[in-house]
This record gives structure tokens, C-alpha cells and sequence, in this order.
């Protein structure tokens, strides 16, 4: 364990003690891998211990196995096409046996990468057998063009973060627009549209059994909103010149219905002040 | 710092900032060592100010600064760009103005009541100022509510004479699945047929013209006596 | 009517809107009689963007149409008016941005598959609520997952007409003299886009024109090669 830890960092040779943490992510240049107790840590400890906030730190500043992989390869200014599988899966490992010595909870992906990586050293311990010329591919192949894939994007994501953003490099220019004369637009509506919603509303409410009768009275409904606009001034208005004869018996009927229907609402007012006087009607309220 | 880069910067803050900005926030837009004097600042912003002539967009000093604005005069042109078409109305809205057109007159507690839910009075107002729903009176009960009921205008823009044409509400039940045959109820009165049409016809004159009048006889339709139907609205159409 | 008084309206038009307008919507300012050709709108745009030269402020064009801004090298000073500082987004969420911009349409599974790690909800929830980012189909495997593209918003905001003006992505280095074999597995790409052509997208009316042609040049980009974008690709689409 120890041991392997030292091996982790004894190849450091190509970087000055400063600038590992700096260039950890040519990204985010500015930026030292960690942050422990107010210090800022820029080099991986070259100590064997590690505390364990440093490598919780230290976990978080990669975004998962392939960038922590892809910082081992790049410390050591080796090119991905170049990499020693058995170089980098020692110091992976060892990363992870810190890490879970530490009992830092570790995303499953850094256990599956690291059983990859033991599967890759294997297979080139194995001697080649020319056997099958299908069968022949580099182990290294896959792991490589996945390294290779997520470095160009790690790459692509530097570059949008460089690009001009609005709000950041660029600002949208307004200016104030000329007074608005209020014009309101009306949406067009479909009776089809009121009717669905009506149907709704009914089903919710469940009312279709209980009032459809009642409901469907909708001429004397009508005839009461009329009867009410007749109203609308304060005074009584005579009974009969409600009724307009010119609308035959059953508009006669319709008002007298629409009349008894205001009155038992509450809504009108209805007066005589001597027996077979003439009636007046009158708004309840205004 | 050069005239030029002062005059930009001020021309862009004010553009970004998108509201006055007063000479003092300009200076502060400039690190201590580089501001430049008040009159310099005040002789940047006279010189945008002439470029602006002959342009779209001017600058004014308000009360609270300077800004950028559209020219009046473009105010025909410009504001189309906020009478987009407007939206939808929302189910709530729909919902209330079908109750009202239905169970007129009520108040917004009757309608809550039906919804089950509040009516907003944003809903209300919208409606009262498209002039689809008025009040028409006050209900004599505690907090004495506004009575609803619709209009000529939400008869006229729904083509319609008057509320009798509306679809009866054992048409609207089955909408769902009705829906071309509303089409031609909508088309006319004939949606009111297929129930009508299941009674005994009498021709009656008088009938005919109360109907013409705006006066349907649903509530006879109700009742027994279903003499009273018309000619004309039988021999429109038999759908099933 | 006259050129000048064209140009004016646009002007102030772009300057009131506040967000970048396109040819369509620029068309909707006039009367429909007296709207102007689209070449005579093209023109104005034209001499307006020569009018901002040495000014503070540029017409710009990205994927929503045309916009007026304030000039990058000015940013310095302008951002004083704020004091907050702009947003910094973390590298998983400009990785897991990069991939749908240069790999789109993918799914989450697509973007863990190239990042190695698991992308969260949140990453992809702040990108959409950003409106950086929009479900654009489901792809027709088990669990139909969503097929993530950038919108014109995202576009907008980082400056450019179309995916094209990304920067090129970097080139993956030939592995093949290692292993024959592995040159199958460097071509990934195309691996990966049989994968999807099998997908049937699910027709989304708002995936753009870019969306669509910014699936195909991917590949292009690949190979830096710039191909030119068109004003119809602006003008042919309604933004919101």
C-alpha cells in the first residue's frame, strides 16, 4: 500500500514542485487542485500521507477516472498513444488504495476503470499468440480511444468556456422603447373551445344528472339578464312593461318565467301598493 | 486614456445598462487613475450625442441620467414588435366565461361553486373588458356579489342570435366524441334538431316568430308540449 | 417608403427589442404594404452595421437573428455596472454542454459513456433552464431515453450563427499503425452514428434548422472544415 503510494509520486520528475497543482487541468489554470484548511494545496503531497481531507479534495478536482487517468499520462508528459499500461495502472491503483484506505466513498466508476486497467495489464503480460488475426487487438486500443475521446471533449469544454458569452464579454444593447400606446390584442376563441371547457367543468362538478333540466332553461335565462338590464336604474318600472306583446304568448311566458326566477333568486323587487294596483319591479341592490 | 475609448465605453455602458446611468456612475465605470475629468465625460457624451442624429435611437438626459431611446416618432413601427398575437385563454378563463354564458346570471360564487375552485378577477376583467360579460345586477345576499351574464357582443362574435343557439348541454355532454357533428350544430341551429326532431311536429306561427325574435322555446321542449316546433328548424337536418 | 426612414425603424426596432430579432420579425414591423423587400431589409442591416464602426456597439448576427451589442473589448469597463461577478459554470457542466453541442442529439447515457462518470439531473436541469438545452426526441431503445440538443439560446449566448462556429474539435490521433484493428474502434463516430440513425428522432416542430444541420456537420467539424451558413437558416425560422 505504502509502497505503492510512493510510486504514485516518485515520477514527478519532469514538473517543478509548483506548478503540479496549477496545471493539474490546463483548464482551469488558476485553479490549485485543493483547498485544505484555508491552504491552498498546488502539488499532489509528496509525503506518503496524504490527509484525507487533501485526497477528498483531491478526488473532486477530477471529473471521474478518465480526467484522473488522463492527469497520470499528462504529468508524466507522456503522449496517450504512448502510454505504459503498467506504469499508469500502478499509479492508478494507488490513487484508489489511498482512497479507499481512507474509506473515501469512491464512484463506482473509478472501481470499474480500475478493473479495466487490471484486465489491459494482463493481457499484455500474456504472450502473444498469433493465432487469430481478428483476435489480435491491442488491449490498449479501447482504453486509449476512450482517453483520447474525453480528452477532446475536456478540450472542447475549455474552448466554450473561452468563447465570447453574453452577459460575461458581450452585453445585449437596449435602449428605451417609445411610449407604448396600450392596444390590447384579443385571442381568437372557438366555440368549440368554450364547449369543451363547459363539459369539463360539468363532468368535474358532476352535474349533469342533477341540473341538466334546470340548465337547459336557457331562454329564460337570457330573458332574466334582459329583464335585469331593464333594471338597471334604481326606480320600479311597471310590471307589464316588461312584456312586449310583439313576442306572442311565449315571450309573454318566457318573461313572466324569467320574472319568478329573479324574484325567487332574490335579484328583483316586486311591489304593489293596492289590490289589483299596478305592479312595479325593482332591482334588489345596486 | 484616448477620447475615442472613453467616448466607446460610455456609448457601451449606457447601451448595456439599458436605463440612465448619471455622470457619477460613468466615473465609476473607470479604475481611479484612468478616469477621466467631468467635462471630458460630459464633452464624450455631447459628441454621442451627435452621432445619434440622423439614427433610429437618441440620447436624452433624465432626470436620473442619460439613456439611450427608440425615437418617438418610430413608436408605429416599433411597438408592433409587443402586439404579438396574443396567447390562448386559459381553461379557467374558458370554464368561467361557458359557466356564465350558461347559468346567467350568477355571481363568482356560483361559479367557484361549479369550478370548485376561486375565480380570479383577473379572469373577470379580462372578460368584461373584451365586452363578453357584464354585470347586470348585485344578488341581495350578505356582500351583495355581482350578478354575470354575457353580452350582445360575445353573442355577435360567436355568431349567434342568442343563447337558445348555443348547444344544449345533452349535446355538450358527449362532446368529446361528438365533435364533427358539433361542427354542425355550431353551423346553425340544427344541433338542436336531433332532440327535436324525436317530437311530434305542428306548425305554428307563432312559434316561428318568437324564435326569430331571439326567443327559442327550450322549456317547452322541457315540458309536454312539443307542438310548437317550427318548420323550417325540422326540415334542416336529421343527424344522428 | 424611404430607405432612411427603413433603416431608422430597424434600428430602433433592435434597440427596443433588447434580444436579437430575425428577417421575419423585422418584416412584421411594417404595414403590408409598405413593407420592403427582403433585399432592401438586408441592405439596411447592412449600412447599419457599417455605422457602428468605431462606435462603442456592433450589429451582430447569431442564430435568433440580429442583434445589437456592446463590443467584447469594452468589457472590461462596462461590467463595472455590475457588481456581481459573471457565473463560472463547473467543468461538468461545460463537458457534459460540449458533448450535446458537438454531439447532438445524444442521451445522458451517450455523455456518461464519453465522460466516464455519471451525469447529474442537476447539470442537465440548470442547462435547460438556461434554455441551453432541450429534449429534441427519444431515442427508441429500452427506456426511451431523451435525445438532448442545444437551442438557438444557446447559440445567442455564446455569440455565433450556427454549431459550425464552434470551435473545430480537436483531432483524435491515428492509433491505427498500432493495430489494424483499432482503427474500427477510432472511428467511433461513425460507430456511434449508426447507432443513432437506427434511432428514429422523434419529430419535434421546434428542432430547428440548426439542430438539424448541426447533427450532420459534427462530423464535418471534425474536420475544421467551415462550411458557410446562410441567412436562410435565420430567416426561415420563427423565434420565440
Amino acid at each position: 500500500m505504502s509502497i505503492q503510494a510512493t510510486s504514485v509520486e516518485e515520477n514527478n520528475p519532469a514538473q517543478p514542485s509548483n506548478t503540479a497543482g496549477g496545471k493539474v487541468h490546463p483548464a482551469q489554470e488558476e485553479m490549485p487542485f485543493a483547498m485544505v484548511q484555508g491552504k491552498e494545496l498546488t502539488v499532489v503531497p509528496k509525503d506518503l500521507y496524504i490527509p484525507p481531507d487533501a485526497l477528498e479534495v483531491f478526488l473532486e478536482a477530477f471529473e471521474g477516472p478518465l480526467d484522473l487517468l488522463l492527469y497520470l499520462i499528462r504529468r508524466q508528459n507522456l503522449d496517450i498513444l504512448e502510454i505504459n499500461v503498467a506504469e499508469i495502472t500502478s499509479q492508478y491503483m494507488g490513487y484508489i488504495g489511498l482512497m479507499e484506505s481512507i474509506q473515501l466513498e469512491l464512484a463506482a466508476e473509478y472501481l470499474v476503470m480500475a478493473a479495466m486497467l487490471a484486465e489491459i495489464k494482463s493481457r499484455m503480460l500474456l504472450p502473444r499468440q498469433v493465432v487469430d488475426e481478428e483476435d489480435e487487438d491491442d488491449p490498449r486500443a479501447e482504453l486509449i480511444r476512450r482517453l483520447q475521446e474525453y480528452e477532446r471533449f475536456k478540450k472542447a469544454a475549455d474552448d466554450i468556456d473561452e468563447m465570447p458569452r453574453l452577459g460575461r464579454d458581450i452585453h445585449q444593447a437596449t435602449a428605451h422603447a417609445p411610449e407604448r400606446n396600450q392596444e390590447v390584442q384579443h385571442p381568437t376563441v372557438d366555440m368549440r373551445e368554450v364547449l369543451t371547457a363547459l363539459a369539463d367543468v360539468l363532468r368535474r362538478a358532476e352535474m349533469f344528472e342533477s341540473h341538466q333540466v334546470e340548465m337547459e332553461k336557457l331562454s329564460t335565462r337570457e330573458r332574466m339578464t334582459k329583464v335585469l338590464d331593464i333594471l338597471q336604474g334604481e326606480q320600479f318600472v311597471p310590471f307589464v312593461s316588461l312584456f312586449k306583446l310583439s313576442e306572442g304568448k311565449l315571450g309573454v311566458v318566457v318573461t313572466f318565467l324569467a320574472i319568478m326566477e329573479l324574484i325567487k333568486e332574490s335579484l328583483v323587487e316586486i311591489v304593489q301598493s293596492e289590490s289589483f294596483g299596478p305592479i312595479h319591479v325593482k332591482a334588489r341592490t345596486s | 486614456m484616448n477620447a475615442e475609448l472613453i467616448k466607446k465605453i460610455i456609448e457601451g455602458a449606457l447601451l448595456a445598462a439599458g436605463k440612465p446611468l448619471d455622470i457619477a456612475r460613468i466615473e465609476s465605470l473607470f479604475e481611479k487613475d484612468e478616469c477621466p475629468p467631468r467635462d471630458q465625460i460630459r464633452a464624450a457624451l455631447e459628441e454621442v450625442e451627435a452621432d445619434c442624429r440622423g439614427r433610429g435611437f437618441e440620447l436624452k438626459q433624465t432626470a436620473s441620467g442619460y439613456r439611450f431611446q427608440v425615437r418617438q416618432d418610430l413608436a408605429t413601427w416599433v411597438n408592433r414588435l409587443w402586439t404579438e398575437k396574443p396567447k390562448r385563454y386559459s381553461r379557467a378563463m374558458l370554464e368561467t366565461l361557458a359557466l356564465i354564458a350558461y347559468r346567467q346570471p350568477l355571481t363568482r360564487g356560483d361559479i367557484e361553486q361549479v369550478r370548485g375552485v376561486a375565480v380570479s378577477s383577473d379572469i373577470i376583467r379580462t372578460l368584461q373588458e373584451r365586452d363578453w360579460v357584464r354585470v347586470v345586477g348585485f344578488r341581495d345576499v350578505p356582500g351583495k356579489p355581482a350578478l354575470y351574464a354575457t353580452t350582445k357582443n360575445f353573442l355577435d362574435y360567436f355568431n349567434i342570435k342568442n343563447l337558445e343557439q348555443l348547444p344544449a348541454l345533452s349535446e355538450i355532454k358527449d362532446f368529446a366524441e361528438l365533435d364533427p357533428e358539433l361542427e354542425l350544430a355550431l353551423s346553425g341551429d340544427s344541433g338542436k334538431d336531433s332532440e327535436k326532431s324525436s317530437a311530434p311536429v305542428a306548425a305554428n306561427d307563432e312559434a316561428s316568430d318568437s324564435s326569430v325574435e331571439g326567443f327559442d322555446l327550450q322549456q317547452q321542449n322541457d315540458g309536454a308540449d312539443e307542438e310548437i316546433d317550427t318548420d323550417d328548424q325540422i326540415s334542416g337536418t336529421n343527424h344522428e
